[in-house]
């Protein structure tokens, strides 16, 4: 497209370039931090920011926004996919228009980017979590995960790294029961919860590697006076789990900070449109606050990993559920 | 009502006009004018706000992104007219890419046939809601439908699970992403499918019969009209556009799963509406719809070119729907002191 | 106080192009059955609507007793004592029969606005018993029979206790049995003093219970009259504005050949062995009681409600009657007994519900052809004398006897042998009847079978060859029309089956 | 008509057997009653744990909700419309409720239920207005409104959620305590339930909506104040919305912009399995308990049954749609029955 061309040529409304910040939807209070850090980013060096969110999570809503953003010619796009593979044309597309494509949080496919930034290793992410349970259990009984859906990329990929961490010997007393999923809805993951409680009596821990999920089953374990009996662990927002971190349901659970992912992200993405970056592997860049960065291996594509999932406990809540 | 002041002994022979007579101010006075006022006003305000908006490039991009939900929107201004509702339209796009996906990458049928599989998967779907409708008459569209659109997106997850399916062959993108003549293929599809339809709707006895049930089902039926099949018909259109809607979806997409579509049903039921179809049966114009696509596809690309943040777009199109549903109801106030007036004129 | 318990001056009504009502007065005296007449559409409903605050007039004035008043919805009307039956039912077919007849006036526990059912439940049984009817005051008003129906509307009337009562054509579907006990129900509410007006077209009516007539034509008061001061005929003119010399008129073609042979035919739980022949330029009358299942033997034949015993031989042949299309086909024409609800797209032009049923034999391979669509349209109205402007007036405006012309035109518009007529005549002025009448009979000698369903006794009696009686769902006697008398039509539908002799 | 003198006392006998026949007749929902037991016994043999108190205590919880908006609803539908902006309603009342609450800790929860009830209301007018002042049809508006109050609701959030720190346990325990020894979600049910029983069928108005429903010709003739009804409705139902999003945020302990979003259909779907009409004018509250019952029990038997998650959905809709057929055939053998024993 012609469009393109002058977006390339590095054309902002008033010769600052723009940045672009897609996220999965809107009225999210993780994406709104996200973005926080990402504006932050950004106003640090000095460019435009759009920010930028479908009113429901779908692939479809992002792909009406990028064309929308293409034709305006922004910078740079970072999104947080809502479809690992679906929205692979338009991001396509924008590339050859010249804009830099990265993805943070919840990756698009290798083809659809220039780098992802991952807030944690998903790796890690999946082996802290059993390795925490196993550590609040004593290495002995049934635990169940309860997810988001069934779809959801980020989930899977953290769920298959447990079960492989499981399969080492000093967990050969932990047993998964199900893999079940709550959608993210409230109402679903909450009678998903008791089912699990229901069906395995002897439940000794939920694994829940979502933030609706987690704080849902949170509820769940007080209501029933639960706590200390059934423990619950995985990732969630210190805001809403701060009262079941509080009241021992969780002894400690999971996450990074959105903010620096959003922060990192942006950073990442004003070293592309300086061209201080390619998105190649080996290449390294000054990520403001966050240090200096390098592009590694992720699969067929390439990454910038920002840190480990950091641990909520009794001992840190209180400060941290203010933040988010 | 002149006739009442004619010879009363006239009672039994009386010649009656076949000749309609034009009326200007009727003419004026449909909904569609005031359809395209708010088209153009759309393009109007787009354009002050935005710089990017009058960008042939931007505006055919954008015309592909949103018109894919467009063509459900022809056989649901029949369902509507019918009095009936399909919501499970956005399951039948999900059910019938999923199935043509997984026929090509998994059952290595050739993409050819797998379209045509998929054309036939959306048109069954359909068929089962119009059967199931006219077998069991105590039940409403609004619960049959309701029913398989749960049903029919399980069925696509029973089939894909947590996968998506991608990999077409490098020509299905055409679909979505090609142009012919720098038109996109998508609007080319969608224009011959409107004058199909608006055809079908307006100038066939098919068409007229679908007027005839949306105002009166029994005088219809009564009248020889097969309302059955005409209603089972109709269904099936639906489903087959349904699954026309996700071969554009999957092309763009290069890939499908089973949450495609998500709500569709209600975005199509919206632009329905705003075209000036009543729920209420047998009123309305496919032309009013197919400009409501036009409308609502470009106020939300204008919008979304300033950056609006979609909570914002969500209470605009609301006020659209509400302002442009109400403002007819008070033009018959208007109308009526209008012709007034008028009349004293003549 | 006024010698008037009612009395309306210079009642004018708009509607959007349409003068319903212009300058008419009225005068209704205590204690008298006052008879309103005139053509259809001559603007009786409407006047009632504007008398029970329904509508609100544009001008006029309107005294109660000496007092003037002004109505700005029923309840108001109905504080003072005004009930109404109005002519199209205005039931809640999902309501029991009780809250049909207390809609509005439930009776009410004192503070507590609890609705007591019991009480009401005892009265409406008490009211119902009264009119001779044995409905369940339980049971869903959906249920009933529109004669049923009717008698519940009747009974909604009568609890109100109301001293004006209007009845708007009460009678239309009802047959002359009940008719008389509905005259019998109306004088005793007179007797208990009630003033009452009372719409009919059937002049028997009138001549049985009313002692003032008022007649309007054309949305115009034209005059009221004492029942004895006017002759028939004067009357008649006065509503149509021409003399109708024979009501019945003479018939010339000749029965032919046999069409139609039914044999045996039953659905259970609705009729049970039906059988009758009809031939070639003959009336076959259909009548007895409201209920007998008339309505649902003819609807079979068309398809409507496909029957599960017997058989249908046409021309000879064994045929199957599916659906109305296939009847249709087979040249078998219905005209359904509401016409508003059955027969007609109310909101369409009387074109377009003519070409309806015709829609096949008038397009091309599909595409509608207006020019032939026009055409045809234009040439049946003119036939069936349709009053109206052209042919893209909307049915809906139309007076109810020129909707049923419209009905009528509609069948003409497909090659048929056999014509089924369903009340054709319910609820049609004089004039247009007697158009009906000769459409009918133009019909017959042009070699069409008709099978005429009808209540009104002279009217079967004055058109048919042969009469058909149903009691509960079968035919009990066929007699022929130089036998046919009133006492013996009615002994045939009221003798219990189980002695029935058929004919 | 008058036979009554002839044949009085065997006329009366038989008005009786009759009116007994029908009454089980009337009785619409036999079909949806014999499926849910069918569903149950099926489930129970599946996991014995379906059956204890405990399961049967969660479930009835995560249905009171279900039910008190399906009630809303069925009066919606009766008058022959329809209200797509529920969930959006609950929504937005649950998080204007629960951002009070995080300012003001000490709101007594009563204040914070009237509240929520209070907002609701205000949607509910406004639909209630533009439905029978303005006209428009309730299917538009209430699709027009859902878009406008989800939008506001993610606006004052500002994309936030309010979480269970920031609620006090006074709140939070509206969803937990019990009165009674009965939760207190289902304690407002059933409260609810008892006033609407007394309000449809034993009150003046209550009766008006069926009427208006069931004939609005007639209704306009009976002089029935059909605005007045409808705005009645429509804030009843928005009402209810209200508190169930006050019930919901306190139940979950959190209130979010997406809150129920899509639930208006299960609502629906509740009503319809439940035997309301969309074409108005009937519905019972005991069907629309069953039609309440079923999707509960579904939500809380399928996870049960250890069904693949993948097969869930494809479950639920075949259910549903082989409900309400039993249903309808159970109906027509009914009415059938009933024909052929008429003698003729
Ligand atoms: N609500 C309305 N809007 C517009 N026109 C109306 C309305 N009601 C009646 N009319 C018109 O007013 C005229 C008088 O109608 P009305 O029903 O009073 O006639 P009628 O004397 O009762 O006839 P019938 O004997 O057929 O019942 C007719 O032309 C009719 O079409
Ligand atoms: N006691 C009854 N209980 C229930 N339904 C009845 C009863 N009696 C009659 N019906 C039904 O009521 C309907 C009869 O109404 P309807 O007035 O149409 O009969 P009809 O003989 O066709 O009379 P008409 O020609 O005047 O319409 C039929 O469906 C009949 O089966
Ligand atoms: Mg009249
Ligand atoms: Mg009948």
């Amino acid at each position: 497209a012609p469009g393109g061309e002058e977006a390339a040529a590095g054309g902002g409304t008033d010769g600052k370039p723009t940045y672009a910040m897609v996220f999965k939807n809107t009225g999210n209070p993780y994406g709104e931090k996200m973005m926080d850090g990402f504006e932050e980013a950004i106003k640090e060096a000095g460019g435009e920011v759009i920010l930028r969110a479908p009113d429901q999570p779908t692939a479809e809503g992002q792909i009406q926004i990028v064309e929308q953003l293409i034709t305006q010619q922004v910078d740079s796009i970072l999104i947080t996919g809502n479809d690992i593979d679906a929205l692979q044309p338009v991001l396509e597309k924008a590339m050859d228009a010249g804009i830099k494509v990265l993805s943070a949080d919840s990756a698009v496919n290798p083809e659809s980017r220039m780098v992802h930034v991952n807030q944690a290793d998903p790796e890690l992410i999946g082996r802290t979590q059993i390795q925490a349970v196993s550590e609040m259990i004593d290495g002995e009984g049934q635990i169940a995960v309860l997810s988001a859906t069934s779809q959801a990329a980020n989930q899977n990929l953290w769920i298959e790294w447990m079960k492989k961490e499981l399969e080492k010997p000093e967990y050969e007393n932990i047993e998964l029961v199900k893999v079940a999923y709550g959608d993210d809805l409230r109402d679903k993951s909450t009678s998903e919860a008791e089912a699990l409680l229901l069906q395995y009596p002897d439940l000794k821990a939920i694994v829940s590697p979502t933030t609706v999920g987690i704080a849902a089953a949170g509820k769940v374990l007080t209501d029933k006076g639960l706590a200390g009996k059934v423990i619950l662990t995985g990732l969630g927002l210190p805001s809403e789990m701060a009262t079941y971190i509080e009241n021992g349901v969780s002894p400690a659970m999971f996450l990074w900070n959105p903010i620096d992912v959003g922060y990192g992200a942006g950073m990442t993405a004003v070293a592309l449109v300086e061209g201080d970056i390619t998105g190649a592997l080996g290449e390294t860049f000054e990520a403001g606050r966050l240090g200096e960065k390098e592009i590694v291996e992720d699969g067929e594509g390439t990454q910038v990993m920002l840190g480990e999932p950091f641990r909520f406990d009794k001992d840190n809540i209180g400060e941290w559920k203010e933040v988010y | 009502m002149e006739q009442r002041t004619l010879d009363q002994n006239e009672y039994v022979q009386r010649t009656l006009k076949n000749k309609q007579e034009f009326s200007l101010k009727k003419f004026f006075l449909q909904w569609e004018w005031l359809l395209i006022l708010v088209f153009l006003l759309v393009i109007v305000i787009n354009t002050s706000l935005s710089p990017y908006f009058l960008n042939a490039a931007g505006l055919r991009d954008a015309t592909m992104v949103f018109l894919d939900k467009g063509f459900i929107v022809f056989p649901m201004v029949m369902i509507m007219i019918l009095r009936d509702i399909d919501i499970s339209v956005g399951s039948t796009v999900a059910l019938s890419s999923v199935i043509m996906a997984t026929l090509y990458n998994t059952l290595n049928v050739p993409m050819g046939a797998a379209l045509v599989i998929c054309l036939l998967v959306g048109a069954l779907c359909g068929l089962i809601n119009g059967l199931l409708i006219v077998k069991f008459k105590e039940l409403s569209a609004v619960i049959v439908t309701l029913a398989t659109m749960i049903l029919y997106r399980g069925i696509a997850y029973v089939i894909l699970e947590d996968q998506a399916s991608g990999n077409f062959p490098e020509w299905f993108s055409f679909f979505g992403w090609g142009s012919v003549a720098g038109i996109p293929f998508i609007l080319i599809a969608f224009t011959i499918l409107a004058i199909v339809f608006t055809l079908l709707l307006h100038k066939t006895t098919f068409g007229r019969q679908v007027y005839a049930m949306g105002n009166n089902d029994t005088a219809s039926r009564f009248s020889g009209v097969r309302v059955d099949r005409i209603k089972v018909i109709v269904f099936t259109l639906a489903g087959l556009m349904a699954a026309i809607t996700a071969i554009f979806l999957a092309s763009r997409m290069g890939s499908t799963r089973p949450n495609v579509a998500m709500m569709y049903e209600l975005d199509v039921i919206a632009m329905v509406a705003l075209g000036g179809i009543s729920t209420a049966g047998g009123k309305g114009r496919m032309i009013g719809a197919i400009i409501a696509v036009f409308i609502i596809g470009y106020l939300q690309y204008g919008l979304g070119l300033i950056n609006i943040p979609s909570q914002t777009m969500l209470i605009i199109i609301g006020l659209l729907l509400l302002v442009s549903v109400a403002v007819p109801k008070m033009k018959v106030n208007w109308k009526f002191k209008k012709s007034g007036s008028k009349r004293k004129l003549e | 106080m006024s010698d008037y318990v009612l009395e309306l001056k210079g009642i004018t009504k708009e509607f959007p192009g349409v003068r319903a009502l212009d300058n008419v007065d009225f005068k209704l005296k205590p204690g008298q059955i006052h008879a309103l007449m005139g053509e259809n559409g001559a603007g009786k409903s409407t006047f009632i609507k504007v008398i029970t605050g329904v509508h609100a007039p544009n001008e006029g004035e309107m005294f109660l007793n000496g007092e003037r008043v002004e109505f700005s919805n029923p309840n108001d009307a109905q504080e003072k004592g005004i009930a109404a039956i109005y002519q199209h039912v205005t039931s809640y077919p999902d309501l029991s029969v009780t809250e049909n007849i207390f809609m509005g006036h439930e009776r009410i526990q004192k503070f507590t606005g609890r609705i007591l059912w019991k009480e009401m439940h005892d009265e409406a049984k008490k009211i119902l018993r009264s009119l001779g009817s044995s409905i369940d005051p339980k049971s869903e008003m959906g249920a009933l029979s529109v004669a049923q129906q009717q008698i519940v509307e009747i009974a909604k009337a009568i609890s109100t206790k109301a001293k004006i009562i209007i009845m708007d054509e009460p009678t239309a579907a009802l047959t002359s049995r009940e008719s008389e006990e509905l005259y019998k129900i109306t004088e005793n509410l007179r007797d208990q003093g009630a003033s009452i007006i009372f719409i009919s077209h059937r002049f028997e009516d009138m001549y049985r219970l009313a002692s003032q007539v008022t007649v309007l034509r054309d949305s115009k008061y034209i005059g009221s009259w004492g029942i004895e001061e006017i002759s028939n005929e004067d009357l008649i003119i006065a509503m149509v504005g021409r003399e109708i010399n024979q009501v019945f008129p003479e018939r010339k073609g000749e029965i032919g050949e046999k069409l139609l042979e039914v044999e045996g035919l039953g659905k259970a739980g609705y009729f049970a062995d039906v059988s009758f022949t009809l031939h070639k330029g003959e009336i076959l009358g259909l009548t007895g009681l409201v209920g007998a299942g008339r309505t649902e033997v003819c609807q079979s034949l068309f398809g409507i409600m496909p029957y599960d015993k017997g058989s249908i031989v046409l021309n000879g042949e064994k045929v199957k009657i599916q659906s109305p299309k296939e009847a249709i086909r087979l040249g078998i024409g219905y005209l359904p007994e509401d016409r508003q609800k059955q027969g007609l797209v109310l909101q369409w032009s009387i074109g377009r519900n003519i070409s309806l049923s015709a829609l096949s034999a008038i397009g091309n391979k599909g595409w509608l052809r207006d020019k032939k669509e026009f055409a045809i349209a234009k040439e049946l109205a003119e036939k069936v004398h349709v009053k109206a402007n052209s042919i893209f007036d909307l049915v809906s405006s139309l007076s109810g006897g020129n909707q049923q012309k419209v009905a009528v035109a509609k069948l003409l518009t497909a090659e048929l042998d056999i014509i089924i007529l369903d009340e054709p005549t319910k609820g049609v002025d004089v004039g247009a009847k007697s158009a009906i009448y000769e459409i009918i009979n133009e019909l017959a000698s042009q070699g069409y079978g008709i099978i005429m369903i009808s209540s009104e006794m002279p009217e079967v009696i004055g058109m048919s060859d042969r009469i058909a009686v149903m009691r509960a769902g079968r035919i009990v006697k066929i007699l022929n029309r130089a036998i046919a008398t009133q006492e013996a039509i009615l002994e045939a539908s009221m003798t219990d089956s189980t002695e029935k002799n058929a004919g | 008509m008058a036979e009554t003198a002839v044949e009085s006392s065997n006329e009366l006998q038989q008005e009786k057997k009759a009116s007994k026949l029908a009454a089980i007749s009337k009785f619409r929902e036999l079909g949806l009653l014999a499926f849910i037991i069918l569903l149950c016994i099926v489930v129970q043999i599946k996991n014995p744990s379906f059956m204890t108190l405990g399961n049967l205590t969660d479930m009835i919880t995560n249905t009171a909700i279900l039910s008190i908006l399906a009630l809303g609803m069925m009066l919606v539908l009766i008058t022959r419309g329809i209200d797509l902006s529920i969930g959006a309603t609950l929504a937005l009342s649950g998080m204007l409720v629960a951002q009070t609450v995080s300012v003001y800790s000490g709101l007594h929860p009563l204040l914070a239920i009237l509240m929520g009830i209070g907002i609701g209301t205000v949607c509910g007018v406004t639909i209630g207005f533009l439905v029978s002042k303005i006209g428009i049809l309730p299917i538009i508006a209430t699709l027009a409104m859902m878009n406008i109050f989800r939008g506001m609701t993610y606006t004052i959030s500002d994309g936030q959620w309010i979480s269970s720190y920031q609620m006090s346990e006074s709140f939070v325990s509206i969803a937990t305590s019990s009165i009674l020894g009965i939760n207190t979600l289902v304690f407002i049910a059933i409260i609810i339930y008892i006033i609407a029983f007394y309000f449809i069928n034993h009150t003046r108005t209550g009766r008006q909506i069926y009427a208006v429903g069931s004939n609005p010709e007639s209704a306009k003739v009976s002089g029935i104040n059909q605005t007045k009804i409808l705005v009645i409705v429509y804030s009843i139902m928005g009402g209810l919305a209200g508190l169930s999003g006050v019930l919901w945020v306190s139940k979950f302990a959190s209130a979010q912009g997406d809150t129920a979003s899509g639930f208006e259909l299960t609502v629906i779907a509740a009503c319809i399995l439940g035997g309301v009409s969309i074409a108005g004018g009937s519905g019972k509250i005991s069907g629309v308990i069953l039609g309440a019952v079923l999707l509960g029990i579904m939500n809380n038997a399928l996870p049960l049954m250890n069904v693949s998650p993948f097969w869930q959905s494809a479950i639920q809709g075949a259910i549903i749609l082989f409900a309400v057929i039993v249903n309808a055939l159970v109906k027509r053998g009914v009415d059938r029955n009933n024909l052929l024993r008429r003698k003729i």
